[in-house]
């Protein structure tokens, strides 16, 4: 028999304003094997949990209940505490008063009775829990980074330079992301390229990471300090190796009118091509649907050219096979499809653009080489109307566009008027704003500025509908503060679209068994106090695949997601969770259906002697459990027909303790 | 009724014997009355000529004893498995359950076996003997001055009535002609009971149910419940209950039983032969048969070893247990 | 009659949860009988959820709103402004207490060209 | 107001990846639904045996949920997967024996929907209490 301590914890007014803690401890006194019981404000602070060392002592306890907050806050701590009393960590359970009790009902009635009952469930469950010890997996230190844009990037140097090696895998032909393609940032102006290109030297410099550009993930297996990854590098048709980046064979290729993705489609690439000047690495790449020579074998011109001879149209997709410790994933975000928005006009005209679109109107590099000019007839644009939350914060068109507030867009729309009117002081530039949301540091002095020093027209109201009439776009809107609707003769409008996570996110969240929500954002372990970690263990979460993110929030993401990256690797082995299925090998009938549901191919089986009553013996198959590649979610337990096989922390007799003390 | 007879089975039984191709060999024995035959191991061709038997009364499916005997017997043994017999032999090779290369099996055919209680109900009790010709049975009881003869087809037991295939598909020779697999309409009487109301339901299953007496025969004589402890006799698996202390039976050990065995049954029947209370259990396994049919598609236990079970198994695009009773719902 | 009464009944009667409007003003922007109203359509929406009836029930702008729909289409919140426009007239047609057109009235003003519907929707609003 | 009103007894089974932290959520959130509801963590839906459900049910609940995470967002890749299955089976059988379909119930609650499993619960509990009392499997000797 236990001897078990139940401490009930106040939380403050959090638990005690809707249940009478005192009667808790004082009903769960009676329980089969309660030898102490107490009530505390604050259990999980140093106090309380000198009063279970203390209870622990003084009562011998073999056994602790403490009814608190959900397990997922606290149980970590009780363990802890417990541990450090003497005992086993496991022979610790949580009644979850807080959050699933004293929160959610209103009436100190029903709470209370509520509480009690809950109370009872996790005495009859520890008084069956017996102690636990964890295995041990060892560590591959290497890291794979998924995505190569700044989130990746940061995240990989990071890690790189804690002298761990890093993989990172990015689909597209070079590495830069999304940051590759704006011209200045927000709140202080400076070039993107400046700040980026050299990091993006750094990472191909640096020997311990490895880029897959043009690659992607096709394959997970394994588990947190042990993944098996497999990486799909598509064919580029050009020797990675060998190739100089010259360019030689990009000017020379005859098909030259292929819309440029890099540009977002506002000018012509040929088909070999090389995304942009500083890109990484800086290797020619043949796009197989546009290249002549792939499609009908009729041209082989850059083969002519290439001096280096890093041509190869028989080049194959490779598959690579790697073992990796842990998983970032930094797939980062996508504007939505504008196609759907037709009051805006976006595909009547093309003087309807994306602030995407505009980054590469604006960017020295760009179609127009930084000369802002309508797309339609390259005449300079008199005047822009900037349109804020198209499809954010959108909540009766889920279809074309999103719930959320996409938060970047504030403030790269005022970073875009300001820059027009300083370059262009001729232009008259409208803003049409639902909300101005400036939160961060110099963030509302920037938007003040534009306003105040740069004279952008700031009004309230959001724009009903743009049509197209000759060379102009007529905007009608509302100025909800002057209460008067307006009329604006525009030349080019620009919309602050939203920005959704990228499509390759979902099936990656599939492979990786991590946890996603209905936007398809990553769930962080824990929104405020484990925010770059997965609920998956060993998988870790950088910039704007977790949710809409400007450059400096998602560079100290990435820093934050590369040490926890860093401490994981930093370890020899891992202690496992030790509640892992186990098969009782004296009633295990060897029918192999456990191994048929094992999701990790826990489970083999051997063939065992067995001395039968009669003294004869007799050999029997039995099922064998790894306890470092289980994870212990039971699904063997149910299949088995005998109840040969049981989880440890979760036995069917401690359940089952729980259903009756519940039912009771 | 039976085409194939003792003097073909004891011919075969004894030449295997002989040439040491098996050991032993599993049989019908004579009980205490000519309908009450008992499964037998036989070690020598005079045991076999002196207590084996065959008659329309050689129900048993002896795929289950494999799991014990198999193991006993020295060399091989031989086993005589009719059709229905072959899927469970099947199904308990899949879960491991014997060594294949220790059994020897002769598939017979089976023109179906009869059902006593179907025959007492014509003659009435104190049956002396049953003797067989043909299509008809000949009763002496120790009531009836001149035997009874009765047609063999009346008193054939119910689950051969839906006799679900002729065909083996598991042996090692066969005697006399093989047969198919035969379209049955061993669905309709679930589907009856699908039809009522939930009230006429439960009213049903609390009248048979009731009646239950624990004897465990049911889990005894069925060939998927081959545990080696049995969940209903280890008092660690919290649903201990050796004898019949409340309602659980009504409640929960059929139901228990019925789920331990879903996806695995080979729908043989046997739960009902055996049943002393003749409770129709074989509608607990049907039920899920017909509905692991309807929802992930056909799908027959033991009809090849090394089937993965429906239950062990699944597809992304299941349906939802919510949608279990939509789908009844709109088929109704 | 109070503000809240005649509130909640115009709420009752739209089935418009007007706390979900954010004030963005699409619904004004995107009007075609702006320039005609007094009180705009995100108007009707914020006055009706300050219980301010009375002027929207006295004001022209009832009888001006086109019932295009324009702002249930363009609405990101999926207020249905035209829905409260609706209810906050049928209210005042409701409140003066008698019918505005009688079954012995139709002879007069029907004509062949007159459609089914526009009578079934007359009546629907313009009597009790 | 009825005095003795009834209140019926709900077991709700919750993975510890998504439904118990959904359930979390939604006291984060302060999302009330009935006391009646009791949460048993397991660590996956597959957890859940169905002699777990008839247990409960002999020993006087009058429902039982199991929530678990939507499927294809298993925790464990594949173990709602299998829950699906064994449920549908399950339920499916027990409707066969006459207990009234409403009484057992499987939602998928991601740990994002607290708001789901609040009414996830009010929905469920509403439903059962219009069963009143579970007669049909409770074990009557086993009520107090």
């Amino acid at each position: 028999m236990q001897r078990v301590g139940v401490f009930v914890c106040w939380c403050g007014s959090n638990i005690a304003g809707t249940v009478d803690v005192k009667a808790v401890a004082e009903a769960l006194k009676s329980e089969p094997g309660v030898v102490f019981s107490t009530d505390y404000q604050y259990m999980c602070s140093q106090a309380g949990q000198d009063m279970i060392k203390n209870a622990v002592k003084e009562h011998n306890l073999t056994g602790i209940v403490v009814c608190s907050c959900s397990p997922r806050m606290h149980e970590a701590t009780f363990r802890k505490t417990a541990a450090a009393a003497g005992l086993n960590p496991y022979m610790v359970e949580i009644a979850n008063i807080r959050e699933q009790c004293s929160w959610v009902h209103k009436d100190m009635l029903s709470g209370t009775e509520k509480a009690i009952i809950l109370g009872k469930a996790a005495v009859a469950k520890v008084n069956l829990n017996a102690p636990l010890t964890p295995g041990e997996s060892p560590v591959t230190k290497r890291a794979l980074v998924i995505g190569g844009g700044i989130a990746g990037i940061q995240t990989a140097l990071d890690i790189a330079d804690a002298g761990f090696p890093v993989d990172i895998v990015e689909k597209k032909p070079t590495i830069g992301g999304k940051m590759a393609q704006l011209d200045k940032t927000f709140p202080t102006l400076d070039c993107a390229a400046c700040i980026l290109t050299p990091k993006m030297v750094d990472v191909a410099q640096n020997d311990k990471i490895r880029i897959f550009s043009y690659s992607e993930v096709t394959d997970v297996q394994g588990f947190v300090g042990n993944f098996d990854v497999t990486i799909k590098k598509n064919a580029r048709y050009v020797k990675e190796d060998i190739c100089t980046g010259c360019g030689a064979c990009v000017d020379k290729c005859p098909m030259k009118r292929i819309p440029n993705e890099f540009n977002l489609g506002m000018d012509n690439r040929p088909a070999i091509y090389i995304p942009f000047a500083q890109a990484v690495p800086k290797v020619a790449t043949i796009d197989p649907n546009a290249c002549n020579m792939l499609k009908n074998g009729k041209c082989g011109l850059c083969a002519k050219v290439c001096t280096a001879g890093a041509i190869d149209y028989t080049q194959k997709d490779e598959y690579i096979e790697e073992k990796y410790g842990a998983i970032v994933v930094a797939t980062g975000f996508n504007p939505i499809s504008m196609d759907k928005f037709d009051e805006f006009a976006y595909s009547q005209s093309k003087d309807v653009i994306t602030s995407l679109e505009f980054e590469r109107l604006t960017n020295a590099a760009g179609p127009s080489a930084g000369k802002l000019l309508r797309p339609s007839d390259g005449e300079h644009p008199h005047t822009i109307v900037f349109v804020q939350c198209v499809g954010s914060r959108c909540e009766s068109c889920a279809e074309k566009g999103k719930e959320y507030c996409s938060k970047i867009c504030c403030m790269y729309t005022a970073k875009h008027a300001m820059l027009t009117r300083d370059k262009y002081p001729d232009t008259e530039v409208y803003v049409f704003y639902i909300d101005v949301r400036t939160p961060g540091k110099n963030f509302d002095e920037f938007y003040r500025r534009a306003v105040e020093e740069y004279g952008v027209k700031y009004v309230k109201g959001m724009v009903g509908k743009i049509t197209p009439e000759g060379k102009k776009l007529k905007v009608q809107a509302s100025d909800l503060l002057a209460n008067k609707q307006l009329h604006i003769d525009a030349d080019l409008v620009v919309l602050a679209a939203a920005i959704e996570p990228d499509k390759s996110a979902r099936p990656l969240a599939t492979m990786l068994t991590a946890s996603m929500d209905t936007n398809d954002f990553f769930t962080e372990a824990h929104p405020k106090l484990r925010p770059v970690e997965s609920p998956t263990a060993g998988v870790f979460l950088s910039g704007a695949c977790q949710g809409p993110k400007d450059i400096p929030e998602t560079v100290s993401q990435a820093g934050a997601a590369a040490s926890k990256v860093i401490g994981l690797l930093a370890k020899d082995k891992l202690t496992g969770n030790p509640c892992v299925a186990g098969s009782n090998e004296l009633i295990c009938n060897g029918c192999s259906s456990c191994a048929n549901v094992c999701p990790y191919g826990a489970i083999s089986y051997e063939d065992k002697e067995f001395r039968m009553p009669d003294r004869t013996t007799k050999v029997r198959r039995i099922a064998v459990v790894n306890p470092a590649v289980c994870q212990g979610c039971g699904a063997c337990t149910v299949t088995c027909p005998s109840g040969a096989m049981d989880l440890k922390g979760f036995a069917n007799l401690q359940i089952m303790a729980e259903v009756d003390a519940i039912c009771k | 009724m039976q085409k194939i007879t003792r003097e073909q089975l004891i011919e075969k039984a004894s030449a295997l014997l002989s040439n040491s191709t098996v050991s032993c060999v599993l049989g019908w024995g004579m009980g205490e009355f000519d309908y009450d035959v008992t499964p037998t191991t036989f070690n020598s061709v005079e045991e076999l000529e002196k207590g084996f038997v065959f008659s329309d009364f050689c129900g048993a499916n002896f795929s289950k004893y494999l799991v014990k005997k198999a193991a006993a017997c020295e060399g091989k043994i031989l086993v005589f498995l009719k059709p229905c017999d072959t899927y469970s032999f099947n199904q308990l090779l899949t879960e491991h359950r014997f060594d294949r290369e220790k059994v020897y099996v002769v598939g017979i055919p089976c023109e179906g076996m009869a059902d006593i209680n179907k025959v007492k109900a014509i003659c009435g009790e104190g049956i002396l003997s049953i003797g067989s010709k043909g299509d008809k049975m000949t009763v002496t009881t120790l009531y009836d001055d001149e035997p009874v003869s009765i047609d063999a087809k009346e008193v054939l037991a119910e689950r051969c009535l839906n006799c679900k295939s002729k065909k083996h598909v598991a042996f090692d020779e066969l005697l006399g002609d093989e047969g198919d697999v035969i379209e049955s309409n061993r669905f309709d009487e679930v589907a009856r009971l699908e039809a009522m109301t939930p009230d006429e339901r439960f009213a049903f299953w609390q009248n048979e149910l009731s009646r239950c007496i624990r004897c465990n025969a049911c889990r005894d004589a069925c060939p998927a419940c081959t545990c080696e402890k049995c969940v209903f006799d280890n008092p660690n698996s919290g649903v201990e209950n050796k004898s019949p202390a409340n309602s659980f039976e009504e409640k929960l050990f059929h139901i228990i039983r019925a789920y331990h065995v879903a996806g695995r049954c080979t729908d043989c029947g046997e739960c009902s032969r055996v049943c002393p209370q003749n409770i129709p259990l074989h509608l607990l396994n049907r039920k899920f048969i017909k509905d692991i049919n309807e929802f992930y598609g056909e799908y027959q236990a033991g009809a090849e070893e090394g089937q993965r079970a429906p239950l062990v198994d699944y597809t992304t695009e299941d349906l939802e247990p919510g949608e279990v009773f939509d789908r009844r719902d709109s088929d109704a | 009659m109070n503000n809240k009464y005649l509130q909640e009944e115009i709420v009752r009667i739209s089935g418009v949860n007007v706390s979900k409007c954010m004030r963005c003003g699409k619904c004004s922007a995107t009007c075609p009988a702006y320039d005609e109203m007094e009180y705009h359509p995100h108007q009707f929406v914020n006055m009706v959820e300050n219980g301010e009836i009375e002027p929207l029930l006295n004001s022209e702008s009832l009888y001006k709103c086109l019932s295009c729909f324009a702002c249930i289409d363009r609405c990101p919140r999926g207020v249905q402004p035209a829905k409260v426009v609706e209810a906050v007239r049928l209210t005042a047609i409701r409140k003066q207490g008698n019918n505005h057109l009688k079954a012995d009235d139709i002879p007069a003003i029907i004509d062949d060209e007159t459609p089914q519907q526009l009578l079934v929707s007359a009546f629907r609003k313009y009597t009790k | 107001m009825q005095v003795n009103e009834y209140k019926p007894l709900i077991v709700a089974f919750c993975c510890n990846w998504c439904s118990y932290a959904g359930a979390d959520l939604a006291g984060n959130n302060r999302l009330a639904y009935p006391a009646d509801v009791k949460i048993i963590r397991v660590p996956c839906s597959c957890r859940v045996n169905p002699m777990f459900i008839l247990r409960a049910f002999q020993r006087g609940a009058d429902g039982v949920i199991i929530c678990g995470c939507h499927p294809g967002d298993c925790h464990y890749t594949s173990g709602n997967y299998y829950t699906r299955r064994r449920m549908a089976a399950l339920f499916s059988m027990l409707d066969f024996l006459g207990i009234e379909r409403e009484r057992t119930r499987v939602e998928w609650v991601s740990a994002a929907e607290g708001a789901k499993f609040a009414a996830t619960m009010n929905d469920f509990v509403e439903k059962v209490t219009a069963l009143g009392e579970n007669k049909r499997l409770e074990d009557l000797r086993c009520k107090k």
